[in-house]
């Protein structure tokens, strides 16, 4: 009985084959990204339902509660917090300039790991050797001390510079990461094959090696983009970051600094933490779903017993 | 030499794997048994389901992999759905596996000492000297020098590999033990060398092995009875005389004439056609792609295996 | 056996001290970047205590001359470089007439006990909790609980303390709020200080371990993905061994190698303490010393950190290097190390 | 016309609060005096006074007061040595302490200091003028102690006449000399002195860490003696052989014990105040202040209610540096001025916690005087912002409103504001501030930095700064007004000579010479407030800097264990736990009726 | 004389030693010399067991890897000190398959991606159209049609379809020589057959010489012209691959053979071979013949300096005292 139920099923599935039949339409990758996706369009189309310039200071009255909080007002339907910011306005604003660094950082991170991953693993040799032992000696040097020293030169950095100070401290662990995985792949069949079809290096990395790291990288990423996220807000409380435009590491800076936890203003410090745990959420089920991707035997793993 | 006790019996096998785009089915309807002190190959092409039902006799089937139906007995007793504790209980000391790759199979960091005691341990309580005079037993019976029990596999060659593998699957004299393509990675001299083992411990111990390959040269040295499988299908079963002598269906022929000799030249034996996708199976005989005696007949309902000589079966329609 | 080929002894060692010269030579470079002023910070703590300082730039004149900030840098590198070899830098800039070494050595033990502990905690917990994930015959119960665990990696760190804080230590009276141990006990080795010390280590050591572990989970999970899929692997199962044995033996044993360089690495960031840790739960310890020569300018205080830092980092990784061979026996016959 | 305020010198002292008149509960005197003054050490918490220290005692073995990295501020200063007076703002008076009188002869170049008898050293040996002389002797003698310069530039001589009597011949007249040096300033930091009987032992007083606990270092001559130092506390014990108790001078403080503690962030902090674990906080949030209130009634701030803080010395202010285009322009900065909504500024930054500011100096009652010298129309015009008068000024200056900034020669109008960045309060300022220059149409911006700032005002490497550099004055604006005189340093170099706070780099010569002038000119002459009146107008019509904000410091008290706290209605010392005036304090409190 | 296509002088690979390897050196391969001619297309065997150095032959040819000392020529050309121009055309006429027909997929791509890369580079077409076609023949020529497979990813290919694909892909080059290492041992029977017929088809129709790297003696006998047999990187037995096979020479080459299995249940092994202990043939000796340890006929002039090629017969040396 059961085996007649499934080969229905069999023949069901191959009738959509065709369009269907790409590894990218991976569950766990889909929903990760639709997360990303919904929060970059919270972010993007905010703006066209919400005033943002209430999450400037001083734009709204402070200290009001979420509406449905006695003394809340639906003119602030996430309240306000101390310095006269409405919540909403600045979740609007803050969400998309968080993962905007987040991204930037760690993927610039991850562009400078893949460069020199790649030219350590690939050249091997004496090119390894120095590359290998900055990224060793960079590793040990406290990230603080360059961060401050930078804090001295950069003024009032956009989220563009802040991302890019970030990456500064995020490529020595990529690196590490794929120089080992190049010195694998190197020898797999198919940079074999794209050697043989005259490829040129860059474009074996890129388009041969890059996407087999896919798992790695994803995970790294991942780590990478929480990591600059509160690197970031790290960054702001030194000073470093942009003031003006809120970003969920000064919403939660300011909430520090204004004993919000004491003062049981939870609407001001519990979203963006939320937020931060959804948007890691989002990047981790992407990761898993990137594995399932790269790694056929995973696929579907979870059915079985 | 084989007694007629059917130690092993898989019957109605079906087994398949959940892929997100379809049902693998990578066993169909298998029925095979094994007798005590037989060895029965299995042969067929790669991707075929040899390992699939190997892994299936064991319980170790790998997700999304899953026994759909049929049943297994090992010595009379069902296996299929036992649960993991019971499970554990008759591997390695009723079934054994030498695994597909040697070379692979032993855990490159932890000592051969270790990955062979532990075999035994699991299940037996022997311990201190006894354990080690045990190892060192095995060691010596698979023809290797007792000072592997202190190295590591890397500085063990292949063929030495392979045999530390044979080594630990006789240590709990199983009753069966399933060799898949156990010297397919090596070259012809070592595979002979560990071949001959296999022999010698199968007749030593009596023990009933289920030896997979796609190598028909090496069957015929080896085994005493041959199951042919086509795309998830047993097509053929038979002694192994039987088979070499009267290939009955087209496919185990086709194995049979495309063996190359060192004897004499001749042409090669070329087939066209292909294996279906296992996901969608047609209906009918499982070879009808590529059988070269194909008829509408095949194109209706899967052949039943039918005797064609004492224990040998096939599955096709001219017969 | 692989075991120690003089060869790569030799090298590592090199390594060794190659590492360690640019690391110190990046200590020199990158405070003196900045372009700020290490007198700024004495002249500071002198106006909170004095109010008024006099004639501000004669002071600062008269300490720039006697440190030789006003040398040459070649000749300025130097004589770090006779500091580093001695171990010894001096009077710390800020907090004259402190010796920089007497500004660390204090709060040194504090934080080494506290974040090693975390560190191997976290790293245990980590590899544990990512092994499993990436484990096949994990219970499906926790495959779906143990992500979780993995979002504290995402809550900023302070936020998750003072969090830990207010619930644990004020709300539950629990724990210890703050510090390093309490008013009432004497330090030294008597039974109450111990235990003050460790009740006052609980709560900085679950905050790090649950907002670091994950780090760890996520990279071992797919280590062990692929350890999954070894032959060995299977194989082991075959032999009916017990789920515990597998786990551990095959697959947490050859999925945590390259783990373990990472954490090398990182054993020097211990001695940089954490900022955060030591600031949220004033814990005495370098993070802070750190910070707060770096804020300051303190350059010898940095570079007695700074150094120490880079050479048990380098240290770390050279003993594991060398002691490699001994986790992973294949070592000196793979071409690349550790990796 | 307004009375000057009184110096030290010309008025009647208050008197110091006498044993005898002090109400205190009869068993405090009766308790026997402890053998060992270390059994305090373990005083039950209702004997125990525990001050919150918002920051980590990094050098915790240092306390040699001269030294730039001492531990000072951490107990010794505040409780643990007396000074010679102490200045109460509330009223602007001095409270006599070790000194009994202080006087100098009319051109102000000699100063007569009067010790009182009795005073010794917590180790029993006397206190005498052989100590003064010998502390700042020691100063002179070597440039790396803190007031060296001071001293060097100052004082001619320093001479012993009787063991209680002290002679500072001076280079040139200088009417402040006791204010400044004697009482310190704001009155926050006096002169220290250091027992000569040990001192005069040690080598290198540079590098003397005067610290040994077991030896009674650091000797002071305050009620309470250095018990127990870590980075995250110090504790104090009560002397009970204080002099001032026994010459009978002073009430013997009712804490047996002291203890300065960081206990961590303010959300701690916070939470340790609720518990009952501070008898009295300093530096909180107005946020943090309103969760103490509303979860801990016992808890009170200076004022029941809002503003709740008391007024600080230091006011804040806006400052421009007026060598950098366009801020060189004096109508520019007016403008700046009119932009600025101090009443929201309040509001916002402040959570209602301070009061709107047109001054540079603090409001205290003892400056009204010199407050009242601005004319009405000139303070009222700092109470609310003028955007069409600012508009006025910048179409003048050929700025043309573009869509979102001014702009002249298609360049946006954008300014730079620097603010420190552990200061929160004077970001929030600047927050506040950058919002309301950006809806007029200023592209201002904001950038929060570490010690930098502090080089970049000596360097002049901003184009304005959200600080408090106009600090000094409380009971007269000499201090203030002085912090805007002298030449503007070129940008890059620090300020040379006295004053160093001119970090405006702005120059007046006309003001500078009013200021001299002001500077030699004795407090109860009349034409003083003429000079300040001159020199006030030329400040407010220039403005180099604009004040954003009047000062506050949130210190509430806890009553608990503890009661007769300084609060407004009974202001009889400034509430700073921070500073040495907390001595003054510690004779008031009482424990509280259980 | 004409020019080899490739020409590989006295070519040894020592991996590992050096100043910073962390490694004993070995000697993988240990002066090889083989000529390639483009006139007549040949199939050239090298033969041997795992680990004899047959992979690294192939990776010397390939250009993938450095010879440690000697040279690789392509038409007289080093193959290490190439332009890119140069490198272009060598690489479009010196082609490879592989064993693993599936590691050489990108599983991340469809099966066009292959030959689009092989068509970009090589700027083989003008057009889509054009390129379409050229992939069509090619697939063509192996038995297979693009409609069916481009479309589709590797792992939803059967293994001998990888493999004639590869193949394909090789062919669509027009070279010259293609370097076949394994290409049939990781298929089963009936597809083996299958590859090995288009090899030949490819030698005899379009003059495509291969390097054949195998272990299987069998098929070698079947399709080879001229056969090498290595034994530790050094080459022991070379020459007409069918006078080779059917009378070999070398101890070591007669093991060989007789090992093979013999497919006929009725002739079972009857003897038994025993080889000597790892330690025994771990001993390498870096001069004289390898495979002493483990000859059974070895004398003691063979540890003493590698044995000269000795003709034995015409198009047949061996490299064994016992014939000197
Ligand atoms: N984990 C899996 N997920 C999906 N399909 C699988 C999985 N494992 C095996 N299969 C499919 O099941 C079929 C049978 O595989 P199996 O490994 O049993 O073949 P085999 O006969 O052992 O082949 P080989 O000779 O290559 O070892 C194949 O088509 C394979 O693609
Ligand atoms: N990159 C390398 N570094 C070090 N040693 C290597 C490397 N590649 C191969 N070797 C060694 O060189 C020897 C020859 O390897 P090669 O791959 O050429 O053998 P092969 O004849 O192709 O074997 P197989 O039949 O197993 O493919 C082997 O012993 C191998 O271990
Ligand atoms: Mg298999
Ligand atoms: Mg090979």
């Amino acid at each position: 009985m059961a085996v007649l139920a499934t080969n229905s099923n069999t023949q069901a599935a191959a009738r959509r084959v065709n369009i269907w039949d790409t590894p990218w339409l991976n569950a766990k990758f889909v929903t990760g990204s639709s997360i990303i996706v919904l929060v970059l369009l919270f972010g993007l189309l905010g703006p066209l339902f919400w005033n943002t310039d209430l999450a400037f200071t001083a734009s709204s009255p402070v200290n009001l509660p979420p509406m449905w909080d006695k003394g809340g007002s639906p003119e602030h339907p996430l309240g306000t917090e101390s310095n006269g910011r409405d919540m909403l306005a600045q979740l609007v604003v803050g969400i998309p300039a968080s993962l905007k660094v987040g991204l930037l950082a760690a993927s610039i991170g991850m562009g400078i790991g893949i460069l020199l991953g790649s030219l350590a693993g690939y050249l091997g040799g004496w090119t390894d050797h120095i590359i290998r032992t900055i990224t060793d000696s960079v590793i040990t040097i406290p990230s603080l001390m360059v961060l401050i020293s930078i804090a001295a030169y950069v003024r009032m950095p956009d989220t563009t510079a802040m991302a890019l100070i970030l990456a500064l401290f995020a490529w020595p662990g990529p690196t590490r990461l794929i120089r080992s995985q190049v010195l694998t792949l190197r020898e797999r069949g198919f940079v074999r094959m794209a050697l043989l079809s005259n490829v040129p290096a860059l474009e074996i990395m890129l388009f041969e090696m890059v996407p087999n790291m896919l798992p790695w990288l994803a995970a790294s990423l991942t780590g990478g983009i929480s990591g600059a996220i509160l690197g970031a807000t790290g960054l702001e409380a030194l000073g470093l970051g942009p003031t003006r435009v809120p970003s969920l590491g000064t919403i939660i800076n300011y909430a520090l600094n204004s004993s919000a936890l004491v003062r049981g203003m939870v609407w001001w410090w519990l979203p963006p933490i939320i937020t931060l745990v959804i948007i890691f959420t989002a990047f981790f089920l992407m990761t898993v779903g990137l594995d399932e991707i790269a790694n056929p035997r995973l696929r579907g793993y979870g059915n079985g017993k | 030499m084989a007694s007629d006790q059917k130690v092993l019996e898989v019957n109605d096998l079906n087994v398949h794997y959940f892929t997100p785009r379809g049902a693998v089915i990578a066993a169909n309807a298998v029925n095979l048994y094994v007798k005590e002190g037989e060895i029965v190959g299995l042969v067929g092409e790669s991707g075929c389901g040899k390992t699939t039902v190997a892994m299936s006799i064991l319980q170790m089937v790998s997700a999304p992999g899953r026994i759909v139906g049929g049943e297994i007995k090992i010595e009379g007793q069902n296996i299929v759905n036992l649960p993991e504790k019971e499970l554990r209980k008759i591997r390695w000391r009723k079934l054994a596996l030498i695994p597909q790759g040697a070379m692979n199979s032993l855990n490159p960091v932890i000592k051969i000492r270790e990955q062979m005691e532990d075999g035994i341990t699991a299940h037996e309580k022997v311990r201190g000297v006894a354990l080690r005079d045990k190892v060192f037993k095995l060691l010596n019976d698979v023809g290797l020098p007792e000072r592997v029990y202190n190295m590591f596999p890397h500085e063990l060659s292949g063929g030495m590999k392979q045999r530390v593998c044979i080594a630990m699957a006789v240590a709990l004299n199983p009753v069966i033990i399933i060799a898949d393509e156990p010297t397919s990675a090596l070259d012809v001299v070592v595979q002979r060398v560990v071949a001959q083992t296999l022999l010698d411990v199968k007749t030593r111990l009596g023990v009933s092995m289920i030896m997979i390959g796609h190598d028909m040269g090496l069957q015929a040295q080896m085994v005493d009875r041959v199951a042919v499988m086509y795309a998830g299908n047993l097509v053929e079963v038979g002694p192994v005389g039987s088979i070499f002598e009267h290939p009955y269906h087209p496919y185990t022929r086709l194995l049979i004439d495309a063996i190359p000799s060192t004897k004499q030249k001749k042409s090669l034996k070329v087939t066209e056609g292909l294996t279906h996708d296992l996901r969608n199976p047609p209906r009918g005989c499982c070879f009808q792609f590529r059988c070269p005696f194909v008829r509408d007949a095949c194109r209706e309902k899967p052949p039943a295996f039918k005797q064609m000589a004492p224990d040998h079966f096939v599955a096709c329609v001219q017969y | 056996m692989g075991g120690l080929t003089r060869s790569y002894f030799i090298q590592r060692v090199l390594m060794f001290f190659l590492t360690i010269w640019i690391g110190v030579t990046l200590t020199f470079v990158i405070p003196r970047l900045s372009g700020s002023d290490p007198t700024t910070a004495m002249l500071l703590t002198m106006m909170n205590q004095r109010g008024y300082v006099e004639n501000a730039d004669k002071i600062i004149e008269s300490y720039k001359t006697s440190f030789g900030l006003n040398d040459p840098l070649p000749i300025q590198y130097i004589r770090y470089l006779g500091h580093v070899v001695r171990f010894d830098y001096g009077f710390s800039f800020a907090r004259f007439p402190t010796a920089a070494w007497d500004m660390v050595t204090p709060a040194l033990p504090w934080t080494l006990i506290l974040l090693s502990v975390a560190a191997v905690l976290s790293f245990l917990i980590g590899v544990t909790v990512g092994s499993l994930m990436g484990w096949r015959k994990t219970p499906r119960w926790l495959q779906s609980i143990l992500p979780i665990s993995l979002t504290f990696t995402s809550i900023p760190y302070f936020m998750f303390g003072i969090l830990l804080i207010s619930i644990i230590a004020f709300k539950l009276h629990w724990l210890p709020a703050t510090g390093g141990y309490s008013r009432s006990v004497d330090p030294g080795w008597n039974l109450p200080f111990i235990k003050d010390v460790l009740l006052h280590a609980v709560l900085p050591l679950i905050s790090i371990v649950l907002t670091s572990m994950g780090g760890w989970a996520l990279g071992m999970r797919g280590l062990m993905i692929g350890v999954n899929n070894e032959d060995y692997f299977l194989l082991a199962q075959a032999k009916g061994l017990s789920p515990a044995r597998v786990f551990f033996r095959y697959g947490i044993r050859n999925a945590i190698l390259p783990a373990l360089t990472a954490f090398a690495l990182g054993i020097g960031s211990l001695i940089g303490g954490s900022i955060l840790v030591e600031f949220i739960f004033a814990y005495p310890g370098t993070g802070y010393t750190l910070y707060r020569a770096i804020q300051e300018q303190d350059y010898t205080v940095i570079q007695t950190i700074t150094n120490l830092i880079i050479i048990i980092t380098a240290a770390g990784v050279l003993i594991l290097d060398l002691l490699y061979p001994l986790i992973d026996p294949r070592i000196t016959y793979k071409r690349n190390v550790a990796s | 016309a307004p009375q000057p305020a009184a110096p030290p010198a010309a008025t009647q002292p208050t008197e110091a609060p006498k044993a005898a008149e002090a109400t205190q509960p009869a068993e405090a005197t009766a308790e026997p005096a402890a053998a060992n003054p270390m059994d305090y050490l373990n005083a039950p918490r209702e004997d125990t006074l525990i001050i919150d220290q918002p920051y980590k005692l990094e050098t915790f073995d240092n306390w040699n007061p001269y030294t730039p990295g001492n531990a000072f501020g951490w107990g010794m200063s505040e409780i643990g040595m007396d000074d010679l007076m102490y200045l109460n703002y509330g009223d602007g008076k001095y409270i006599m302490w070790m000194a009994e009188a202080v006087e100098s002869n009319d051109d102000a170049t000699v100063w007569t200091l009067h010790l009182r008898k009795g005073i010794t050293w917590n180790d029993g040996v006397p206190f005498t003028a052989d100590d003064i002389v010998f502390t700042i002797n020691m100063q002179i003698k070597n440039d790396k102690l803190s007031n060296h310069f001071y001293w060097a530039e100052w004082l001619d001589k320093v001479e012993k006449v009787d063991d209680y009597t002290v002679k500072y011949t001076l280079k040139k007249p200088n009417v402040r000399f006791s204010a400044e040096r004697i009482s310190g300033g704001v009155g926050v930091f006096p002169d220290i002195f250091v027992p000569k009987h040990i001192w005069e032992t040690v080598e290198d007083p540079t590098t003397f860490k005067n610290y040994d606990p077991a030896k009674g270092l650091p000797l002071g001559t305050g009620a309470y003696i250095l018990a127990k130092v870590t980075t995250n506390e110090t504790i104090l014990v009560r002397n009970d052989n204080w002099w001032g108790a026994k010459t009978g001078f002073a009430k013997l403080p009712e804490p047996k014990k002291v203890v300065f503690s960081y206990v961590g962030t303010e959300e701690v902090r916070t939470q340790t105040a609720i518990d009952n674990g501070f008898d009295s906080m300093q530096d909180i949030t107005v946020g943090a202040l309103q969760a103490i209130l509303t979860q801990n009634p016992k808890w009170e701030a200076w004022f029941k209610d809002k503003p709740y803080a008391v007024p600080d010395p230091c006011a804040r202010i806006i400052s421009f540096n007026s060598l950098k285009q366009p801020w060189d322009d004096k109508d520019m900065r007016k403008m700046m001025s009119l932009v600025m909504d101090r009443q929201q500024i309040v509001d916002i930054a402040y959570e209602g916690s301070t009061t709107l500011a047109a001054y540079f100096w603090p409001a205290y009652s003892s400056m009204k005087p010199y407050s009242d010298l601005v004319d009405k129309e000139t303070y009222e015009s700092f109470l609310q912002p003028n955007l069409a008068a600012a508009e006025e000024i910048l179409k003048a200056k050929g700025y043309v409103k573009g869509a979102k900034y001014w702009a002249k020669d298609g360049k946006d109008l954008a300014i730079e504001i620097q603010v420190p960045e552990d200061f929160i309060e004077l970001i929030r300022v600047g927050d506040v501030y950058v919002e309301q220059l950006q809806k007029f149409g200023i592209n201002a911006s904001e950038s929060k930095l570490g010690s930098v700032f502090y080089d970049n005002s000596a360097n002049g490497n901003y184009e304005a700064q959200s600080n408090w550099f106009a600090c000094g004055s409380v009971n007269e604006p000499w201090t203030t007004l002085n912090t805007f005189a002298g030449e503007a340093a070129p940008i890059g170099q620090r300020p040379k000579g006295p004053p160093i706070d001119n970090a405006f780099r702005w120059s007046n010569k006309q003001y500078t010479d009013l200021v001299a002038q002001i500077g030699v000119t004795k407090l109860d002459d009349p034409k003083l407030m003429e000079l300040t009146k001159q020199a006030l107008a030329i400040l407010y019509d220039e403005l180099p800097a604009i004040p954003s904000a009047q000062s506050r410091k949130i210190v509430p008290f806890n009553y608990t264990y503890w009661t007769g706290w300084p609060t407004s209605e009974n202001y009889y010392i400034f509430p700073c736990n921070w500073c040495h005036l907390f001595t003054v304090a510690m004779t008031k409190i009482t424990k509280a009726q259980k | 004389m004409e020019q080899p296509i490739i020409s590989v002088q006295d070519a040894t690979k020592i991996y590992g030693g050096g100043f910073l390897s962390t490694s004993k050196p070995f000697v993988a391969l240990d002066r090889f010399s083989l000529d390639i001619y483009e006139s007549q297309a040949k199939i050239v065997t090298i033969a041997g067991e795992s680990g004899s150095g047959k992979t690294t032959l192939a990776n010397l040819v390939l250009g993938f890897i450095l010879p440690s000392s000697g040279k690789i020529m392509y038409k007289g050309q080093d193959v290490s000190t190439m332009t890119r121009e140069q490198r272009r055309i060598y690489r479009k006429e010196v082609q490879a398959i592989f064993q693993d027909p599936y590691e050489v997929y990108n599983p991340f791509y469809r099966v066009s991606h292959i030959f689009n890369m092989v068509v970009r580079h090589f700027n083989l077409a003008q057009n889509k159209n054009e390129a379409q076609q050229l992939i069509e023949d090619a697939l063509n020529v192996v038995g297979l049609r693009g409609s069916e497979i481009l479309e589709k990813y590797p792992h939803q290919l059967s293994g001998g379809q990888r493999q004639r694909i590869m193949v394909a892909r090789a062919y669509m080059l027009r070279p010259r020589l293609i370097v076949a290492d394994e290409p049939v041992s990781a298929v089963d029977a009936s597809l083996r057959a299958m590859i090995l017929d288009i090899m030949l088809k490819l030698r005899d129709r379009h003059h495509i010489s291969f390097l054949y790297i195998t272990h299987d003696l069998s098929t070698a006998y079947q399709i080879s012209d001229k056969m090498y047999v290595l034994f530790q990187g050094t080459t022991v037995e070379r020459g007409n691959a069918g006078k080779i096979i059917e009378n070999p020479r070398h101890p070591y080459v007669q093991e060989l053979i007789d090992s093979i299995p013999v497919p006929d249940p009725k002739m079972k092994w009857n003897t038994n071979i025993t080889l000597p202990p790892e330690e025994v043939m771990r001993m390498k000796s870096s001069v004289g013949c390898r495979f002493y340890p483990r000859c059974a006929k070895h004398m003691d002039i063979c540890t003493r300096a590698f044995p000269e090629y000795t003709q034995v017969e015409e198009d047949h040396e061996v490299a064994c005292y016992l014939y000197q």
